[in-house]
């Protein structure tokens, strides 16, 4: 007579990624494979920064309106409608009249080689337009993530799952901030801060006390949605047993959060940041606009408004391609966080 | 710092470790000594919930103590409450609760966190999901290290290597640089205990440590703890798994309903449990002598009074035709590292109508798959399936589409199985409804009456209450979702039905009622099933075939009893070893 | 002796293991006292609701809760700090600002609503497509969408509206493509899972027609927390859309929708404060009263059934 | 013109120091610095010196020309030039240099300069080193105003010739106080004093190179903080004062205000197509409303009203009696459109003939054309309108939409706002001249074709003398009030603050530019003491 074991789990029963054969263990990924997938990422990379570039195009060219008669009108600052006789000399200088695939096809040239073309408002080289103005965007665009990532992770660690009131009332401020509108905040904090006590500059510029106020204006709103999707993560972490086991071995609670539950509740904030490159560079726009700061953003909404194709087409391709790295730079980060997306990723 | 792991030193002995002890008490050779311990929970309703009553326990230096009983029972707050761990939402009362000397209801966080690790190591209940996945095992081995005083981070390593080859892992430098993911269940349970005994606590509590491991390796663990018990540690045993308890425990203590209904020496409480529970628990476990019997008393008792359904079993074959036949089954999958692997090599099985084949291999074996290849999921590499004789696994999605009703599935986790949205009742008609052709106007009402009656049938025949048609599957409990998930299987009137672990993820006492149920529906409906389980036990207990399968491959496969009493197969044959038990019961029969 | 054991600073413990039995008792305790489901609900989802009602009146009745017609100018008393006759003050034409931000409800909640119903609406329709339609759709799908992540949704609104002229319809279509990646995405991820689901699973082993499938399932459940994030959407689109308005691309004057009251409020702010305070805290406790409602039917939908 | 907000009683005594960097801030950023826009043309001003410049009185007076005489027919001007002045390249400012620059403005160079002297020039010639002579094919008698803009602003040929459209965009070369140093794009302009520069204009308050080093032209589109970086002493002076804040403005800094004369803020009306195509019906509308209370009220007092629809009252021979031939009178209104067929009314008050409403769909570039005081005060003329039976569209135009031309044709608006700054009332000819099917004229944004308008504008150019040259264009506002193809709103006005610690700031009086040559910084802080003297009377001019 025997007896035997009763209940033998076979899988674990938490949704652990299935393990990977514990036979060959140490398997670092062969070079063949990472050239593989870095060239595919660039092929995918170069993909999505040409449809970009060719939507931005066809957009363009569909708007209403003559090229040619708005940028004389802008010349003289008039807004009337042009005989063809004063429009010819801008029609050949740009090739407005050509067919639009004629039009299409020298971009795409001037893309392989590498030239966006000239301004047609500004009269300069895309390159330098665009060259001219990228620092602060970017600057911008990173320093509100920074800002967003460090509120975030502050409020994170020092209020999840607290005594009630605590956890409840930052969550609660966090949907607060999630539901901020960007220039609303922009405008209350620069007449609040700025113009009211004189904390900082009213128009920022370059300098580094010049960008508190905008990377608070975008920061603060992203920091509302970044801690929402972490603290939702945070506390199912803190339930997890490998939790209690940490604590079983002696850590404090605060070097529990940190160590261990952190870090897994990094990934949902992640993958929001990819997401979130792209509607950082709207909001940059926001900013720009009321802290009168230098930047693409500004430099977009003109060319829109000026149609200035080149303009346009390079600034989007340029946001694509931040986009397109960024989240290359999250996919790292990724694995770095979770070693276990290695292959998979 | 102390050197060996294989001599704990206790605390009595060498009081300055960390902290002077408190004044040391009367129950100073006790490690532990808990009297008429109570713990409540509030819930979120402010509900409070008793969930230990009256609990009184001492454990004694070089002892192991064992807690058993089923599910729900306390065991883990019990042992919650010695590392203060229970939680904020837990209250707790007792006469006296001291670790170590130490009154543990007015021990500061503080305090706290210099007592865990060093005077108690904790073994998590949850072994597979105990270790942070994001890190490696040497880091998390090292935490309990550099929590308690090893600074230098060499000085660490070395003593995880250390500690890793102690508990028996093989290539230990490897494996301190790998994450719990990349390790098999055994290799992370002895991580963790690894981590538990990394500063040599004099008490290890060790809550169910071998649940989740293949039956080999559940050995290899227990050799482990029995090792440390032997060098002189204290181990507080939880478990509901009598044979781990009778392998390792010198006192046993059986919970039910957070009492404590009986305790005594391992060999009294299994061999000679004076208590009706405890006598029920042991019952309920399946086994080869258990085959053709009921498990748990109540069927037992039913089966007595109703003669005419008395467990015969209908162990000759050659009478029924073949229900369901594979032949030469091959299944290769892709990984992600773009490796292709074999997972099911060559298999090849048939199964008579009435009759039970049993699927047994440790993980990852290719149990599953074979499975999905013989109800139509997957398509075989090569090999083929024949249903009542007729192709399957030829016919292509659409063609098995028709037939699908002739073979069904239960699976092990039947709540992933059913519709969030839907009622038991839903559930249950969504199965009878026949799969093609609608169903004319006029005719739904009428329909729909018949289809609510046989769902009532259906719920009555697996032994549910028909007012639980009403109930989403969350709100039943385990047994009942697995009830609801047969019935389900057996709506269509299928001629085989695959149960897939379907009594794995169940507490020994509710897996009895299932085994019960479905030995019952055998005899009264003669269906056929193919089950498949790492329980060698519940195998037994079940089949009247048997396929062995390791790394893909049927090792070995013919009569039940013939592959258990004489295996030929070396690899079955160390499958049984490890069951061979240092004690051994004699079921009290009713 | 009674003593309190943990200090606050330990968490809940996991109570939460799905397949032990401890927990299914667990669950099914909790599961037996939805009765007084009303009681439960905290307060904030109270005062949200309140909002919510008032939003609806003021859609639905604006002049129930409108003190002065939104459109009649006072040119004697332009800019007028808040007071008695005009609680939230006057703008620069004199108007009242209460009437005209009541009034401008019901247009601010259509933009908020049409434009998250046609981000949704498009979501729908290429996350079935990418989750349902097989690799080549899930992969061109996939690509388009990550062109569509790359690209500043600002300039599509932008050049839509440039297309089209600012108007409300035009707001509700720009804003309803600029959010629909991402909500496509969202449909996408949720329609693979809920097909790899074992229900659905289960429901092929019963050889039900995929259509059957697809209806009875995999939409159904798929579709399920959408009902949330289409809550979620709502204030968004309305921070988006006056956001755009911010940058002139919005509802033509004399529309009292909320994002035009913010540009409008804009050149005032150190003057007259309360024209671009008020507003823009009515679109904040819109946005909020959407998110803390949203949120609640999300958890609520999860608690009821799954 | 410029209202006297007597700069002079806030100066300290003593002589004007050297050195330091104005921080000035502007509202828009111009394409080029030098163009035909008139944000070009302000930036223009500071590093272009014109031929001739306009004084307080609207006199002309002698800048880079130092004498002028006109022919008998007309037809000819001769131009006598300074002799020591350069270009800042080296290039001498001779007549060659200035034909070349007439050539170059007709030829496409400047479609401002181009828009006024179409149609006249003909020919510009150097008759020796230092006298140019100017051939036209018609009398144009605002010739020397037209001059005095910064429009004609006179460049190097060389730079012109040699070097690439970009660069002369970027950093044209002139012989003015100040060269562009850098051009931060969406940031700042930074000028730097032309250490050499010595042809300041007669009516300069100096001779010789600018007091200051260099002005830092920063770009601040958003009002508040434009204004707000005045208060936090982040600029020295500002630009585009907002409404609300020039009572403050005037009260704390040196504040002055520009009335630009040409066309004031108009609303066009369509008399080619659709219900403006009646007479009754714009006379209607221009009775309709009550457009100085709104102009009151919108602006907070600050702009004047303008109840002409062609000229400012700042322009030379504005007449003010035909201007206020249309004072607010509703029941002449409804008179006139009762008259005129519209005698039905819709539910909402609009009022119906023949089955279709009254309605206008009222177009206007917002923030480009019209700032958001004058929004207000559209929507003020909107919501007043009403009460006669209009049923006012607003259509707001996004810079692009606005200058695309997609809305400029006489299917595109019924109504449209517009101004058009100009020294002198020869706009009437730019904006009532007929176009023809060769040369249709895209700046007649009321397409009114009128013959009597037209040779009464052209006798008023080819007057002799300046009082019949007054005359005939009294006549042509008369012609045009009783015909009343468009509706007087506001003035377009320019502002601007200074801070106590800069003195010497001044507008020009051509476009209102600020000048920058004369400005100086205070050192002594108690100079600069307020002197709470003054209120601003303003003047027309
Ligand atoms: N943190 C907690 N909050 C509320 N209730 C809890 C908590 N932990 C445990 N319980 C409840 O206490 C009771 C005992 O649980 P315990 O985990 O000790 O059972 P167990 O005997 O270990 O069962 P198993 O064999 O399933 O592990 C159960 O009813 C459980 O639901
Ligand atoms: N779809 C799949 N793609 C790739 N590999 C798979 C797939 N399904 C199963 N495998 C692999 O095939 C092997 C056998 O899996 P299977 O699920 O059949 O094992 P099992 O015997 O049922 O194990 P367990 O007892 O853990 O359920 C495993 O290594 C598994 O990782
Ligand atoms: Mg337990
Ligand atoms: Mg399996
Ligand atoms: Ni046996």
């Amino acid at each position: 007579m025997t007896l035997t074991p009763s209940t033998v789990l076979t899988e674990p029963l938490q949704a652990t990624p299935a393990p990977p054969p514990s036979q060959s263990p140490r398997q670092r990924t062969r070079p063949a494979l990472i050239l593989s997938l870095l060239l595919r990422k660039l092929g995918a990379a170069a993909v999505v920064v040409w449809a970009a570039a060719s939507l931005t195009f066809l957009m363009q060219a569909l708007l209403p309106g003559d090229r040619a008669t708005m940028l004389l009108n802008q010349q003289t600052g008039q807004v009337q409608e042009r005989s063809a006789e004063e429009l010819a000399p801008i029609n050949e200088m740009f090739g407005f009249t050509d067919p639009l695939l004629v039009q299409y096809l020298s971009f795409l040239g001037g893309l392989l080689r590498g030239d966006l073309g000239v301004s047609y408002q500004l009269l300069q080289p895309v390159t330098t337009v665009i060259g001219d103005q990228i620092a602060p965007t970017v600057i911008l665009t990173f320093s509100s993530l920074a800002v967003a990532w460090a509120v975030a992770l502050v409020l994170l660690v020092l209020t999840a799952r607290r005594v009630g009131w605590v956890s409840r009332l930052f969550s609660g401020f966090e949907a607060a901030a999630a539901a901020l509108p960007q220039y609303w905040l922009g405008i209350i904090l620069l007449v609040v801060f700025a113009l009211g006590l004189g904390l900082f500059p009213v128009v920022g510029g370059e300098g580094l006390i010049g960008l508190v106020l905008p990377a608070l204006t975008l920061g603060i709103p992203l920091a509302g949605f970044l801690g929402q999707t972490m603290r939702t993560e945070f506390e199912r972490t803190l339930d997890e047993p490998f939790v209690l086991t940490a604590r079983a071995r002696g850590m404090s609670d605060t070097a529990v959060r940190i160590r261990h539950v952190l870090r897994h509740a990094l990934l949902p904030g992640l993958t929001l940041t990819g997401w979130a490159i792209g509607s950082l560079f709207s909001g940059a726009v926001i900013a720009e606009n009321v802290f009168s700061r230098p930047g693409l953003g500004g430099v977009l909404v003109d060319a829109v408004n000026g149609r200035d194709l080149p303009v346009v087409c390079g600034v989007v391709m340029l946001v694509a391609l931040i986009y397109v790295i960024a989240n290359l730079v999250v996919d790292t980060a990724y694995v770095l966080v979770d070693p276990r997306l290695k292959l998979t990723h | 710092m102390t050197t060996t792991i294989t001599n704990p030193t206790l605390d009595t002995a060498t009081p300055a470790r960390t902290e002077p002890m408190s004044a040391l008490t009367a129950a100073a050779t006790s490690l532990v000594t808990l009297e008429d311990l109570n713990v409540w929970f509030t819930d979120a309703a402010g509900v409070a919930h008793h969930v230990v009553h009256d609990l009184s326990l001492e454990i004694n230096p070089g002892e192991c103590v064992a807690v058993i009983g089923e599910s729900g029972s306390g065991k883990s707050v019990t042992a919650r409450t010695l590392i203060g761990l229970t939680g904020s939402n837990s209250r707790i009362q007792a006469t006296r609760a001291t670790v170590g000397g130490r009154d543990i209801q007015q021990t500061t966080d503080a305090q706290w966190r210099r007592i865990r690790g060093t005077k108690i190591g904790f073994i998590l209940q949850d072994a597979l999901v105990s270790l942070d996945p994001l890190r490696t095992i040497g880091a998390e081995i090292g935490e309990s290290l550099r929590l308690h005083g090893v600074t230098k981070a060499s000085q660490r390593r070395d003593r995880v290597i250390e500690l890793l080859e102690a508990v028996g892992v093989p290539e230990p430098e490897l494996r301190a640089r790998q994450r719990s993911g990349e390790l098999s269940g055994g290799l992370r349970q002895r991580a963790l205990i690894a981590s538990a005994i990394a500063n040599d606590p004099p008490l290890l509590v060790a809550d169910e440590p071998t649940t989740a491991l293949d039956v080999t390796v559940q050995a290899q663990v227990l050799d482990l703890l029995a090792q440390r018990k032997a060098a002189g540690s204290a181990i507080l045993l939880i478990s509901h798994d009598f044979s781990v308890v009778g392998r390792l425990a010198d006192r046993v203590l059986v919970m039910q309903g957070g009492h404590i209904v009986e305790q005594g020496t391992a060999e009294q409480i299994l061999k000679n449990p004076r208590h009706e529970y405890t006598r029920q628990l042991l019952d309920a476990v399946p086994s080869g002598t258990t085959k053709g019997e009921y498990l748990t008393s109540a069927k037992r008792a039913e089966a007595l009074e109703a003669p005419k359904l008395s467990p015969v079993r209908v162990t000759e074959s050659g009478d029924a035709p073949p229900v369901l036949q594979a032949t030469g089954l091959t299944k290769s999958f892709r990984g992600p590292d773009g490796v292709t692997r074999t997972v099911v090599k060559d298999v090849s099985f048939e199964v008579r109508g009435g009759q039970t084949l049993g699927i047994v291999g440790e993980s990852g074996s290719g149990k599953s798959t074979t499975a999905s290849m013989a109800l139509g999921f997957l398509q075989p590499d090569s090999g083929t399936v024949l249903l009542n004789g007729k192709p399957w696994s030829e016919l292509g999605v659409a063609g098995r589409r028709s037939r699908r009703r002739e073979v069904t599935v239960v699976y092990q986790d039947p709540l992933s199985s059913f519709d969030p949205r839907w009622t038991a009742e839903q559930i249950l008609t969504d199965a009878l409804e026949p799969a093609t052709g609608g169903i004319a106007f006029g005719a739904r009402r009428r329909q729909r009456v018949s289809l609510r009656e046989r769902a009532e049938e259906l719920v009555r025949l697996v032994g549910l209450d028909p007012q639980h048609l009403s109930k989403h599957p969350l709100q039943l409990s385990g047994g009942q979702r697995q009830r609801l998930s047969i019935a389900r299987a057996l709506a269509p009137e299928p001629d085989v039905v695959v149960l897939d672990e379907a009594v794995s993820a169940l507490d020994v006492s509710v897996q009895a009622q299932v085994l019960d149920l479905l030995t019952e529906l055998q005899q009264r409906l003669g269906t056929t099933y193919v089950f498949i389980s790492h329980d060698l036990g519940v195998i037994h207990h079940m089949s009247d075939h048997i396929l062995v399968m390791k790394d893909g491959e049927a090792v070995e496969y013919g009569n039940a009893e013939q592959i258990f009493h004489s295996p030929a197969h070396p690899y079955t044959q160390e499958l049984l070893r490890s069951l061979q038990m240092p004690t051994a019961h004699t079921p009290v029969r009713l | 002796m009674t003593t309190t054991l943990n200090p606050a600073s330990d968490t809940k413990p996991s109570t939460s293991q799905p397949t032990t039995a401890a927990s299914q008792l667990h669950s099914s305790l909790q599961s037996r006292r939805p009765k007084s489901r009303l009681r439960q609900v905290p307060l904030t989802v109270w005062i949200a609701g309140i909002v919510a009602l008032l939003l609806l009146t003021a859609s639905l009745a604006p002049s129930l809760l409108a003190t002065h017609d939104p459109r009649a100018i006072q040119l004697e008393s332009p800019l007028a700090a808040p007071n008695g006759e005009h609680w939230f003050g006057t703008d620069q034409s004199g108007r009242d600002l209460y009437s005209r931000m009541v009034h401008g409800t019901g247009e601010s909640l259509l933009i908020g609503l049409g434009a998250t119903g046609i981000g949704v609406g498009l979501a729908l329709l290429f996350g079935a497509w990418a989750g349902l339609g097989g690799r080549w759709a899930d992969a061109l799908i996939g690509r388009g969408l990550e062109v569509f992540f790359a690209f500043p949704t600002l300039l599509l609104a932008m050049v839509f509206i440039t297309i089209y002229g600012p108007s409300a319809p035009t707001l509700i279509l720009a804003v309803g493509l600029g959010t629909a990646p991402g909500y496509t995405r969202m449909v996408r991820g949720q329609i693979l899972a809920v097909r790899h689901s074992g229900y659905v699973q289960a429901a092929e082993a019963l050889g039900h027609s995929p259509w059957r499938i697809l209806s009875r399932h995999i939409l159904p459940n798929a579709l399920r927390p959408l009902l949330a994030i289409l809550t979620l959407g709502i204030g968004q689109s309305i921070v988006w859309a006056s956001g755009l308005a911010f940058l002139g691309f919005g509802v033509a004057p004399p529309s009292p929708e909320w994002g035009a009251l913010l540009e409008a409020g804009r050149p005032y702010i150190t003057e007259a404060w309360w024209l671009e305070i008020l507003p823009g805290l009515a679109v904040l406790a819109t946005a909020l009263t959407a998110t803390v409602l949203g949120k609640h039917l999300e958890t609520a939908l999860e608690g009821s059934q799954s | 013109l410029v209202s006297t907000e007597q700069v002079a009683e806030r100066q300290p005594t003593g002589e004007p120091q050297s050195g330091g960097i104005i921080e000035y801030g502007h509202l828009q950023e111009p394409k080029c610095v030098y163009g035909g826009w008139i944000q070009e043309n302000f930036t223009a001003r500071q590093i272009l010196d014109s031929l001739v410049s306009q004084d307080n009185d609207g006199e002309i007076v002698p800048w880079l020309a130092t004498d002028w005489e006109v022919s008998e027919d007309q037809l000819v001007w001769t131009l006598d030039l300074r002799e020591d002045v350069s270009f800042t390249d080296g290039t001498p400012v001779d007549a060659e240099a200035v034909a070349y620059n007439f050539d170059s403005w007709l030829d496409g160079g400047n479609g401002t300069a181009a828009a006024h002297l179409g149609g006249f020039y003909e020919d510009a010639t150097a008759v020796n080193e230092h006298t140019v002579e100017i051939q036209l094919s018609a009398p144009f008698s605002p010739f020397l105003s037209t001059l005095s803009q910064s429009y004609f602003g006179i460049q190097s040929p060389t730079a012109l010739e040699n070097r690439s459209a970009e660069e002369n965009c970027r950093a044209p070369i002139g012989s003015g106080p100040f060269t562009v140093q850098a051009w931060e794009s969406g940031q700042y302009l930074e000028f730097a004093r032309n250490e050499d520069y010595n042809s300041a204009p007669e009516n300069a308050k100096h001779q010789g190179p600018a007091y200051v080093e260099g002005i830092r032209w920063s770009f601040i589109p958003d009002n508040t903080s434009r204004y707000g970086s005045l208060l936090s002493e982040e600029s020295d002076a500002v630009g585009e004062i907002p409404a609300v804040n020039i009572a403050e403005a005037k009260e704390r800094f040196d504040f002055e205000q520009y009335i630009t004369p040409g066309r004031p803020v108009v609303i066009n009306l369509n008399t080619e197509k659709g219900v403006f195509t009646d007479q009754q019906v714009r006379q209607a509308l221009s009775f309709a409303t009550d457009r100085e209370a709104n102009i009151e009220s919108a602006f907070l007092g600050t702009v004047p009203f303008e109840p002409s629809g062609y000229l400012s009252q700042s322009t030379p021979a504005y007449d003010a009696e035909a201007a206020s031939e249309y004072p607010f009178d509703l029941d002449r209104a409804n008179e006139l459109l009762d008259e005129a067929g519209w005698t039905e009314r819709a539910e909402d008050g609009t009022r119906i003939k023949d089955g279709e409403r009254l309605e206008v769909l009222f177009t206007y570039g917002l923030n480009t054309i019209v700032t958001p005081d004058g929004n207000t005060a559209i929507q003020n003329f909107q919501e007043q309108a009403r009460a006669a039976g209009f049923d006012i569209q607003l259509r707001p135009l996004t810079p692009s939409e606005n200058s695309s031309g997609a809305f400029s044709g006489p299917d595109a608006y019924d109504a449209q706002v517009g101004y058009w700054t100009s020294p002198h009332a020869g706009i009437l000819n730019i904006n009532y001249r007929p176009g023809t099917e060769e040369a249709p004229n895209g700046a007649n944004t009321t397409f009114l074709v009128n013959e009597g308008v037209y040779e009464t504008i052209q006798q008023a150019l080819q007057a002799p003398t300046s009082e019949e040259v007054a005359e005939h264009f009294s006549d042509a506002q008369h012609q045009l009030s009783e015909l009343a193809p468009a509706i007087g709103l506001y003035t377009q006005t320019n502002t601007i603050a200074v801070s106590d610690s800069l003195a010497g700031v001044w507008l020009e009086e051509s476009q209102g530019s600020p000048v920058f040559h004369d400005a100086y910084f205070v050192t002594d802080e108690s100079g600069a003491d307020k002197s709470d003297a003054e209120e601003s009377t303003e003047e027309e001019g």
